[in-house]
């Protein structure tokens, strides 16, 4: 009992503790507010580093809490998990600056960061997870708390949007549940493990353990927005642009796509998910959402429903990376949580910046916008090129590393997949820089707001630029040993080969 | 000897604000918080020494009457005593004063009825104390004064007198058959003769009357959607588990060794499930917030049945399911009604469309709503999700698929009814509302209700240890 | 078998003639007529079954003290029912006093 | 249709429930073996009045208490003036009142009296005391037994006051609840019937005149 | 003794019999007075029939409870109902 067993549960109490208080703040109390966000980052980040640097060095942190009989609630700082939470406390740093630039003054703005923090509270619990049911806990509690962020607005549109995405959510929250019970009552285990622990059951109950996994997959599939549960996913971008960032870089799909990851190599374990013929269908369904998204993404107009059928495209990257079952692939379906974070990110905190000083929705409408706008059209810029997958930038190596697995586990088909969908980013990206740099702006803009300084509000100026500094440098530096891909090559090492 | 306070305290409360009816408020609040302390007082003693009888009069049964107290026992005389309290607060405020003048005597006699219930071990007993709390909450539905109330609490009453009878029937043919209404000496004297089988018959279709399950849940949703906010959560939250409660104890002790769960089983899981399904349909449709609630417990207490049904079916597991199930509603479900209170007083209705904006102008009635339904839907962490937890495991554990998914797709439903309420917390209307104030009391014991709820998805293994004691779930089959 | 002992077939009887009443008579007051009926068969049915084997001199007291209890309980009730009827009528402006059916 | 299936279920009701007490083992199976023997510790000689004043006294405690929620039920269902003023205009009945009501509160003192060793006891006596007062009332006689008076109430609860405080005192005495000392059964048994004939009387007749004078609020 | 015997049968078939007539009536005859006063008369035979199954101290509560006083309850509210009913005709005439 010292005071590393409390870590991971610090970690979490310093984002809900300042998450309830800031739910009762009146309305005015706006630097207060700031205040109590950035107290609660900077602690949640103090004890992630602390934590990442135990773990390099072999320190076990490990909470446990009685919650039924022969069940915990446990958290456990492994470096899978750090990683999670590395990435989703550094997104929401700056997540939350561009928040308060975007929302900071509007109504209702306590109620705003109060579930947004505990949006991110719940991401981290999913991340600390140590066993399947605290997960689950934590994964419902990530489901809740989006849902007034994204019904924030308060519009019929907005409502019904919501209700969408409840639906889908909350019946994949159901599978889940059916799954880990089931789970639960054949293997009387919950704990993730290294390697996983169903094979003590899959000799006697081979149909059941399909079954469960099954449910697993279309379970997190839901909030990984896998082909054909995405549904929710285009509508939800009527929330405001963080609550796109959040959902789409930081904390909803990325539960997901970690779900999947935590259920193939520390439940499952990629020979049990092998030898019951599964790993091939998952990549398939991976696959197919990959070109899907893509595909869809083409023809659209609204920039921020673009994005959101790219981000359906893109966290399938993980899960291939995933399904493939080799250790390369597994590094480059990892290290994309943290690649398509930044990049995607990047994009919507562009997308917002063009709406909220221009009033531009339309990809129809964004002729010339890189003159008026230059900083933020560079940023967006650099994420896109990323997502087609252009060297340097981060969105090549995962694809590399995607490619190279997939030889290595003679899955070759998989580089087809690949190339085609670089050649579907492309074509839906490249026209968008196409119009921003090189056609002439109007003569005026939807809804423009004139800052003397900057292009735009600075608080909403710096936040892409930093992300797509990320994705520069994530794929510029990737063999220095701080790089997200050398951790990404420590968890392989440790917890899964 | 604390288990008789527990009786004699609200009928002298009940009797003091009755025949001082300045103080009414303050003697009631006095009554539940001396009512509370010796819960815990009671708990402490059955920690300390375990189940225990006390012998009315000095007559052991079968010629007396006699009093049991156990984990079971005390766990619903911990859920009377918080809802009491809690209830009394909200009500303090909620009840305007002409109404107040009776309401006070006749809840405390409700509250004095139902702990002497879940005291009790004496068949018909339990039918003068389901008279009593029967009639009073008849009295409290009634004091709405609306045309629907009325009505309401008229059927309610046409009911609850014939589950009574029926129920009583029972005891009569018990009685006759085996020469006593003790619960412990009917269980070693009963045997398989179809006057056996007659009584159990009666008294689950009586006590079933009373609980309703589907299909005899028609005349719930009126008198519970009608009646005043407090009653209304006591209603849903002990009042039906009261009926079930007696069928826990009868099954337990005298009819499971019959060999009759193996039949039961069967037709608690049949009706249970399409009262889950039915009620929620039902629930999802509604237009106004207290009949959806309403019909919410409709499709819980087919839950409970369900839970039940596992339960007879010989998975252990399944009991505490059904005990955290019942708690966690009851908690959950009052927060509900209680939020539908304040909306009814804030707006002067209770349509959901023209929720207008409750969830900032009334953010802990919302939270407090939200909170609750939580519970209700069985997300993690809550009260409801250890009881779903449980009958999944018991239901999987059976390989019971079908109850499974019924299990399942009821959460599901539930989720749309509670949302569908929330979604319109956050719209606004295209007219104008006028509003009322709201207590601050009025709207923090919702909220404390349901944190509640949400809190007992943590003390689930202390719940447990405190529930087993004396073991109440200890059946000894008789014959197969 | 004593003959005392087909009053509890009477009861049965009685229970059985009011449940059908209570279900299909519309008009709140025979509702409540019936159910007072049932409760006359239950209390017949409960006092003459101890009359099985012995000839009637020393009746079994408990059912009889039982039954008592019963006739006060079943008069509360009756009392509650019919202050409620008249509220309904007052409030429903209805002649008829049906059991709205409503869903 | 209905009709058909209702006609159904009753009779499928009646013959199941009438073969099961056919089927009855033929020695009754029963108490009162049991009171008969315990009689002599009971202070009454009627086996009725023991049982419900002493071996399940309990169950009469909650009895009363069911009563006294009845009434108070119907008190809150209704505005009651002060004075009824409904009366029945019947010379017939003012006389035959005048005749009756004397002897009917003399019969329930006797049936209170007699009720320890025969037939007879506190419910009969206080059933009594009401129909005599209903009399009254209906015959004209001016008297006020009104739950606005503080003397009426404590009158309507005190079979419930002195039950409650029997219990208190025999907590007291044997940390049992009601357990009536053998010696001075008989006495407490009087006090308690005494105490539930008048609550009796005068909660049936106010339930009566609850219903029978139940007036339109006044707004 | 055997003419007693039969004599009590046919007794007890008699007022088995009328008994339930009497219930039947109650619940099934045209108008609501006469229902009311059915039912007293049920009750009165009741408080016969518990006479003769030899509990005599039910029989005086059903006597005067049973059927006295749920009668008045009975006949007074019929006449509460009558009253409003002619309210409401009158009401209507207007």
């Amino acid at each position: 009992m010292n005071v590393n067993t409390y870590i991971p549960l610090f970690v979490i109490l310093s984002s809900f503790v300042p998450a309830l208080i800031i739910f009762r703040l009146p309305q005015k109390r706006h630097t207060l507010r700031t205040f109590l966000n950035l107290f609660g980052i900077f602690m949640t980040l103090f004890f992630v580093l602390w934590m990442f640097i135990g773990v390099y060095h072999n320190q076990e942190y490990l909470f446990r809490l009685p919650l039924l009989p022969n069940l915990d609630f446990s958290l456990k700082a492994g470096a899978l998990a750090l990683f999670f939470t590395g990435l989703s406390s550094i997104l929401w740093f700056i997540t939350t600056i561009y928040a308060i630039g975007y929302l900071e003054g509007s109504a209702h703005s306590s109620r705003f960061f109060g579930f947004f923090s505990l949006c991110i509270t719940a991401t981290i619990g999913v991340a600390l997870s140590a066993n399947l049911i605290t997960f689950l806990i934590f994964y419902e509690i990530l489901t809740l708390s989006a849902y007034p962020l994204i019904i924030h607005r308060g519009t019929e549109e907005s409502r019904i949007a919501g209700n969408k995405y409840l639906f889908y959510t909350i019946a994949g929250g159901a599978l889940l549940l059916l799954g880990v019970v089931w789970l639960y009552v054949l293997t009387e285990t919950l704990e993730f493990t290294p390697k996983g622990f169903v094979y003590t059951i899959v000799q006697e109950h081979h149909f059941a353990s399909m079954m469960i996994f099954t449910l697993f997959i279309a379970g997190f599939g839901v909030k990984a927005a896998l082909f054909p549960l995405h549904g929710w996913l285009p509508l939800a971008m009527v929330a405001p642009a963080p609550v796109s960032a959040l959902l789409h870089a930081v904390a909803v799909v990325k539960a997901g796509a970690f779900g999947i990851i935590r259920v193939v190599y520390e439940v499952y374990g990629i020979e049990i998910v092998t030898l019951l013929h599964l790993m091939t269908p998952l990549a398939v369904i991976a696959s197919i959402t990959i070109i899907y998204g893509s595909l869809r993404a083409l023809f659209q107009d609204n920039l921020k429903r673009r994005l959101a059928f790219s981000t359906v495209s893109q966290v399938s990257y993980i899960i291939l990376g995933v399904a493939i079952a080799g250790p390369v692939a597994a590094m480059g379906g990892i290290v994309h949580l943290v690649h398509q974070g930044v990049m995607k990110i990047t994009l919507f905190m562009g997308a917002g910046n063009f709406a909220e000083t221009l009033g531009v929705h339309y990809i129809s409408q964004m002729n010339g916008i890189g003159k008026r706008m230059p900083l933020t059209m560079v940023a967006f810029s650099i994420g896109a090129l990323g997502m087609i997958g252009i060297p340097p930038i981060a969105g090549f190596i995962t694809k590399w590393y995607l490619g190279f697995g997939a030889l290595d586990s003679g899955e070759e088909w998989v580089l087809f997949i690949l190339a085609g969908s670089s050649l579907l980013n492309a074509a839906y990206f490249l026209p968008i820089l196409y119009r921003a740099w090189f056609l002439s702006p109007p003569q005026s803009w939807p809804d423009e707001q004139i800052f003397s300084k900057t292009e735009t509000k600075l608080s909403l100026l710096l936040p892409p630029l930093i992300t797509a500094f990320f994705s520069l440098i994530f794929g510029l530096f990737v063999a220095t040993p701080w790089s997200p891909l050398s951790w990404v090559q420590l968890i392989i090492e440790r917890e899964f080969y | 000897m604390i288990e008789v306070f527990l009786i004699l305290l609200p009928f002298f409360g009940g009797i003091l604000s009755f025949i001082i009816p300045k103080f009414n408020k303050v003697i009631g609040l006095g009554t539940f918080v001396l009512t509370l302390f010796f819960v815990f007082g009671l708990g402490l003693q059955l920690l300390d020494k375990g189940s225990y009888y006390h012998f009315i009069g000095g007559w052991d049964a079968p010629l007396g009457i006699n009093l049991y107290v156990d984990g079971l026992s005390l766990v619903m005389l911990g859920l009377t005593s918080v809802m009491g309290l809690s209830l009394s607060i909200y009500a303090k405020k909620y009840f305007i004063c002409k109404q107040s003048l009776w309401f006070w005597t006749i809840w405390l006699f409700m509250i004095a009825g139902l702990n002497a219930l879940f005291l009790s071990q004496d068949i018909f007993n339990f039918y003068v104390t389901l008279e009593l709390i029967g009639l009073s909450s008849v009295a409290l539905t009634a004091l709405s004064d609306t045309k629907e109330a009325l009505t309401g609490a008229m059927r309610y009453l046409l009911i609850t007198l014939l589950g009574s009878l029926f129920y009583l029937l029972g005891v009569a043919l018990l009685y006759h058959g085996f020469g006593s209404v003790d619960i412990v000496i009917l269980s070693k004297k009963i045997e398989s003769i179809p006057v056996a089988w007659a009584a159990l018959g009666l008294m689950s279709i009586g006590l079933l009357l009373k609980s309703a399950l589907f299909p005899f849940h028609f005349w719930l949703p009126l008198a519970h959607s009608s009646a005043p906010a407090p009653i209304s959560a006591i209603l849903s939250a002990v009042i039906i588990k009261a009926s079930l409660y007696i069928q826990l104890r009868l099954w337990s002790s005298l009819f499971i060794p019959l060999g009759a769960d193996l039949y039961f089983e069967v037709l608690f899981a049949f009706f249970g499930s399409l009262a889950v399904i039915w009620g929620s349909i039902k629930a999802l449709v509604q237009t106004r917030l207290k009949m959806l609630i309403a019909y919410s417990t409709v499709a819980q207490v087919g839950y409970l049945f369900i839970a039940f049904s596992l339960a007879l079916g010989g998975i252990s597991i399944a009991w505490s399911a059904l005990v955290y199930l019942i708690l966690s509603h009851a908690l959950a479900k009052s927060a509900m009604f209680l939020v539908a209170g304040n909306l009814l007083h804030f707006h002067g209705h209770d349509r959901i469309i023209d929720l207008d904006r409750i969830a900032q102008r009334l953010p802990l009635s919302t939270t407090a709503f939200a909170l609750a339904g939580v519970s209700i839907i069985g997300l993690p962490l809550s009260g409801g999700f250890i009881g779903k937890w449980f009958l999944l495991e018991a239901s999987i554990t059976k390989s019971n698929w079908v109850i499974t998914c019924t299990i399942l797709l009821g959460g599901l439903l539930a989720t749309g009814y509670v949302f569908k309420v929330l979604g319109f917390t956050f719209t606004k209307t295209a007219f104008s509302q006028e509003t009322k104030n709201i207590s601050l009391s009025m709207e923090l014991i919702p909220l404390s209700l349901a944190i509640m709820a949400i809190a007992l998805g943590f003390f689930a293994t202390p719940l447990f240890s405190l529930m087993e004691i004396g073991n109440p779930f200890f059946i000894i089959r008789v014959q197969p | 078998m004593s003959t005392l002992f087909v009053y509890a077939i009477v009861g049965i009887g009685l229970f059985s003639i009011g449940l059908y009443a209570l279900i299909m008579q519309k008009h709140l007051l025979r509702k409540l007529l019936a159910i007072n009926i049932m409760g006359s068969g239950v209390f017949l049915l409960f006092v003459s079954l101890s009359m099985r084997s012995v000839t009637g001199v020393l009746t079994d007291p408990v059912p009889s003290a039982m039954v008592i209890t019963g006739i006060v309980v079943a008069i509360s009730a009756t009392a509650l029912a019919l202050g409620l009827m008249i509220k309904i009528a007052r409030k429903s402006a209805k002649a008829e006093l049906c059991n709205l059916d409503q869903e | 249709m209905t009709r058909f299936f209702v006609v159904i279920v009753v009779s499928l009701l009646f013959i199941g429930v009438s073969y099961a007490i056919l089927s009855l083992p033929q020695q009754a199976q029963g108490l009162s073996q049991a009171v008969y023997t315990e009689m002599g510790k009971s202070g009454v000689s009627n086996p009725v009045t023991a049982v419900l004043m002493n071996f399940r006294a309990y169950d009469t405690l909650l009895e009363m208490a069911v009563l006294f929620v009845a009434l108070i039920g119907v008190y809150s269902l209704s505005y009651i003036k002060k004075e009824a003023n409904l009366r029945l205009q019947s010379s017939v009945l003012q006389r035959l009142g005048g005749i009756l009501v004397p002897f009917l509160l003399l019969l329930s003192v006797y049936l209170l009296w007699v009720g320890a060793h025969a037939s007879g006891g506190a419910f009969q006596a206080g059933s009594m005391v009401s129909a005599s007062a209903i009399l009254m009332f209906l015959s004209g006689w001016k008297f006020s037994l009104f739950p606005q008076h503080t003397f009426v109430r404590l009158l309507l609860s005190l079979s419930l006051i002195v039950f409650l405080f029997i219990a208190i005192l025999t907590l007291y005495m044997s940390k049992e609840l009601l357990l009536l000392p053998v010696k001075e059964a008989s006495y407490f048994i009087f006090i308690l019937e005494a105490a539930a004939t008048v609550s009796i009387g005068i909660t049936l007749f106010n339930l009566f005149v609850a219903i029978f004078s139940q007036q339109k609020e006044k707004k | 003794m055997e003419t007693l015997i039969i004599a009590e049968l046919l007794f007890d078939l008699l007022l088995s019999g009328s008994l339930l007539f009497l219930a039947y009536k109650t619940l099934t005859c045209k108008e609501l007075f006469q229902a009311i006063v059915f039912f007293i008369v049920f009750g009165l035979l009741l408080s016969v029939t518990w006479g003769r199954l030899g509990a005599y101290d039910v029989a005086m509560a059903e006597v005067v409870i049973g059927a006295g006083l749920t009668g008045a309850l009975l006949l007074s509210t019929f006449m509460q109902l009558n009253k409003i009913n002619n309210k409401l005709d009158e009401e209507k005439k207007q």
